[in-house]
């Protein structure tokens, strides 16, 4: 039988366009972080003071705060039903490169967690008394902060993906690993709320997403393949 | 030996801190043994049961 | 040439040691029907022949090369078929089937609906696969296998689910399968209706 | 039947065996080098000007500090080696570490508080080198939680491995982004304790103290991956001399 053989990108562009149907098709799913961000965000003032000036220093903390979480509540989701429907199989099956397979689901669920966080991180900054000349370094910062949090989430998630009462341990194994993320986001973020140059945290900050990207890879597809044994 | 057990006035802190590590290091060793132990016992009961089924 | 070797498997499972030193040769054109009580590690000797499960000893080789060496290779050859069917319950049959083949061969339109009329859920194509039955499914998962080919196919318990229609029809898949010189493991709980000299089989205690 | 088998790589009954001759190589030079330690630290040394004898905790929170970190190394590697060459031996000593290395985090961390007590007049202070070993438990915890929600033994061993590694790389970059994140906030706080400016009366007995504790470590991970050893090599045929259960019968 001749076996003309698909692309790896050709693969990799069907898996994504199938997670991005999925996910129109239950855009519950998607929608709940991004629902669960505001809420933790909104609750700061109200454990404060509605004075946009005090705000104005915990903002950072509660954006970053509300960014860690829900991308973590949104992590549990990546790999669990795969796993369990057996699609999660037929990609570690199909001769192409795993790794690459699962960098391409994890960049769709970064488009569909992450992307929207860093869209309303604006909108839930200004509530906490940011000013406007702020907005492009939240931006950056929620940006890359959210791409670090995927990546480091992924393997989080490959690791518990097959256990019955997973619970917080994602949480405990990933948040430790993200406290970098949260340090120099949140540095980043109250320096350009301040109007200061905000450079060295960003550059941080990049330089850790990059070497997530360069780490999760190999992490993501042996924990996964450990899943699915 | 009263002036050594003071601790120049820092006995509250000094001691506990000695009291702590000595737990901690007599735990683990208890619970090494007891690890060994119990590996050596459940492969004891593995081969009896595997020499009584063969 | 194909052909599939399995020598010494070991395996344990918890406290279990599922697979005892466990030995097959299937050739082209053969097929290996796994018999064994519930729990007998059925499921786990075909995930392990498909490398998804790391075994503590023993070797398995397709075409005469250990899988573990050219793991990429081995599976672009294998067709994998479990429990569960491998499919969406939010995407259409016909979506699921057009997803599934991108992950191997270019595929037409046509073949898919080909592939579902040969498989007998031609009427689904449209559906989400959530409202089909559990026996249509299958059939979908079925059709997945056609359509995806590959010269080895390791099946568990495939007829899960399917009327007698449908156990016609998977032997007919399986026959066809094997007169192309392709071969096939197939975990099952009823004896395979296939000809003696096609039919090599292998109990688990 | 035969059931007799030996693991293609590194050979477990020879380390076995090995690591029975050597447990009391390391635990009687371990007790004799802390006993020395201490009497050096608690009576000879003489006070800190700054800190009086409230300095002589150093003796047992630095190296149970050393410990948190060089036994979260230790596993690491021997994880690592075990997911390359699938050496049943390095994931025993693997699964070995991790309760070993979090109780010790816990005392450092225990000892650390007790000491800034009375030099920061309050228990808990985002000291970098708290926070640092604050953080060091929590991947511990990690570790711990995933290895216990797996029942199946070589599962387990593969799954913290992956976990061990990607913890050990992140482990410096967490170290210096809350020693960042400190220095940001205020000068670094008064326990600036730099070894080489510490008299040899202080510093020997604290090498002492240090030595005699890796020593007692090393002694405990050979009893506990002997144990660990006989849990993963279910079959083995030498298993039944290591168990005892020759003489049984």
């Amino acid at each position: 039988m001749s076996e003309q053989r698909v692309g790896f990108a050709a693969a990799a562009a069907a898996l994504i366009a199938r997670d991005l149907r999925l996910a129109l098709r239950r855009s519950g799913d998607t929608l709940q972080p991004l629902g669960f961000f505001l809420v933790v965000t909104a609750l700061f003032p109200l454990a404060l003071d509605p004075q946009l000036s005090l705000l104005r220093d915990i903002a950072p903390a509660a954006l970053w705060v509300g960014a860690l979480l829900s991308s973590l509540l949104a992590l549990d989701l990546l790999f669990r039903e795969d796993a369990q429907d057996g699609t999660l199989e037929q990609l570690a099956l199909c001769g192409l490169p795993f790794q690459g397979l699962l960098l391409a689901k994890t960049a769709v669920h970064w488009l569909l967690t992450g992307l929207p966080l860093v869209l309303i991180a604006p909108l839930a900054a200004t509530a906490l008394g940011a000013p406007y000349e702020a907005m492009p370094g939240i931006l950056a910062a929620v940006l890359l902060g959210t791409l670090a949090l995927s990546l480091i989430g992924a393997v989080g998630a490959g690791l518990t993906m097959s256990l019955k009462r997973n619970g917080s341990l994602l949480a405990l194994l990933v948040l430790p690993l993200a406290a970098p993320v949260l340090i120099f986001g949140a540095r980043a973020t109250a320096l350009a709320i301040a109007g200061e140059p905000l450079a060295a945290p960003l550059y941080l900050l990049a330089a850790f997403t990059v070497l997530s990207a360069t780490l999760a890879p190999w992490a993501l597809a042996a924990a996964v393949r450990i899943g699915l044994e | 030996m009263l002036k050594f057990l003071a601790m120049g006035g820092y006995a509250r802190y000094v001691w506990p801190c000695y009291v702590l590590t000595a737990a901690v290091v007599g735990l683990n060793i208890r619970w090494a043994l007891r690890s060994l132990h119990s590996a050596r016992a459940a492969a004891r009961r593995r081969i009896a049961a595997v020499r009584a089924a063969s | 040439m194909n052909e599939l070797t399995a020598d010494n498997l070991q395996l344990w499972r918890g406290e279990q040691h599922v697979l005892r030193g466990i030995g097959a040769v299937v050739a082209g054109g053969q097929c290996l029907q796994v018999t064994g009580a519930n729990g007998a590690g059925k499921t786990t000797l075909l995930r392990a022949l498909c490398g998804l499960v790391p075994l503590e000893a023993g070797r398995i080789c397709w075409r005469g090369r250990d899988i573990a060496v050219d793991a990429a290779a081995f599976h672009s050859e294998l067709n994998y078929l479990g429990h569960d069917n491998g499919l969406k319950a939010d995407l259409t049959a016909t979506e699921n089937l057009r997803y599934a083949a991108a992950l191997r061969r270019p595929v037409r339109a046509q073949d898919i609906a080909a592939a579902m009329a040969r498989t007998g859920v031609a009427e689904a194509a449209g559906q989400l696969l959530r409202h089909l039955s559990a026996g249509q499914r299958r059939r979908v998962a079925l059709a997945r296998l056609t359509l995806t080919g590959g010269s080895l196919w390791v099946l568990d318990e495939p007829g899960s689910n399917l009327d007698a229609g449908g156990h016609t029809l998977l032997l007919e898949l399986i026959g066809t399968h094997l007169q192309s010189g392709g071969v096939a493991v197939v975990a099952t709980h009823r004896q395979l209706a296939l000809p003696a000299a096609q039919l090599r089989s292998l109990t688990l205690q | 039947m035969a059931w007799v088998w030996f693991h293609r790589f590194g050979s477990p009954p020879h380390f076995y065996r090995l690591a029975t001759r050597l447990t009391p190589w390391f635990a009687w030079p371990a007790a004799l080098l802390c006993l020395a330690g201490l009497i050096g630290g608690l009576v000879l040394a003489p006070p800190d000007y700054q800190q009086g004898d409230g300095f002589r905790i150093i003796y047992v929170h630095a190296p149970a500090a050393w410990l948190s970190l060089m036994v979260y190394v230790v596993m690491a590697t021997s994880a690592a080696v075990g997911l390359i060459w699938r050496m049943t031996v390095a994931y025993a000593v693997s699964a070995s570490c991790a309760v070993i290395g979090a109780s010790f985090t816990a005392l450092a961390l225990a000892t650390g508080m007790l000491w800034g007590r009375p030099m920061w007049g309050t228990y808990w202070e985002w000291d970098p080198r708290l926070t640092s070993e604050l953080l060091l438990l929590f991947l511990y915890l990690g570790y711990l939680g995933l290895r216990n929600s797996i029942d199946d033994v070589g599962r387990a061993d593969r799954a913290s491995a992956v976990l061990a590694i990607v913890g050990v790389v992140n482990v410096p970059i967490i170290h210096y982004s809350v020693i960042w994140w400190n220095s940001l906030h205020q000068a670094p706080s008064v326990m600036k304790f730099g070894r080489p400016t510490m008299p040899a009366a202080m510093l020997v007995p604290l090498l002492l103290m240090l030595a005699g504790f890796t020593a007692y470590f090393v002694a405990l991970l050979l009893i506990r991956a002997r144990g660990e050893l006989l849990r993963r090599e279910r079959n083995a045929h030498w298993t039944a001399e290591a168990a005892g259960a020759t003489a049984t019968g």
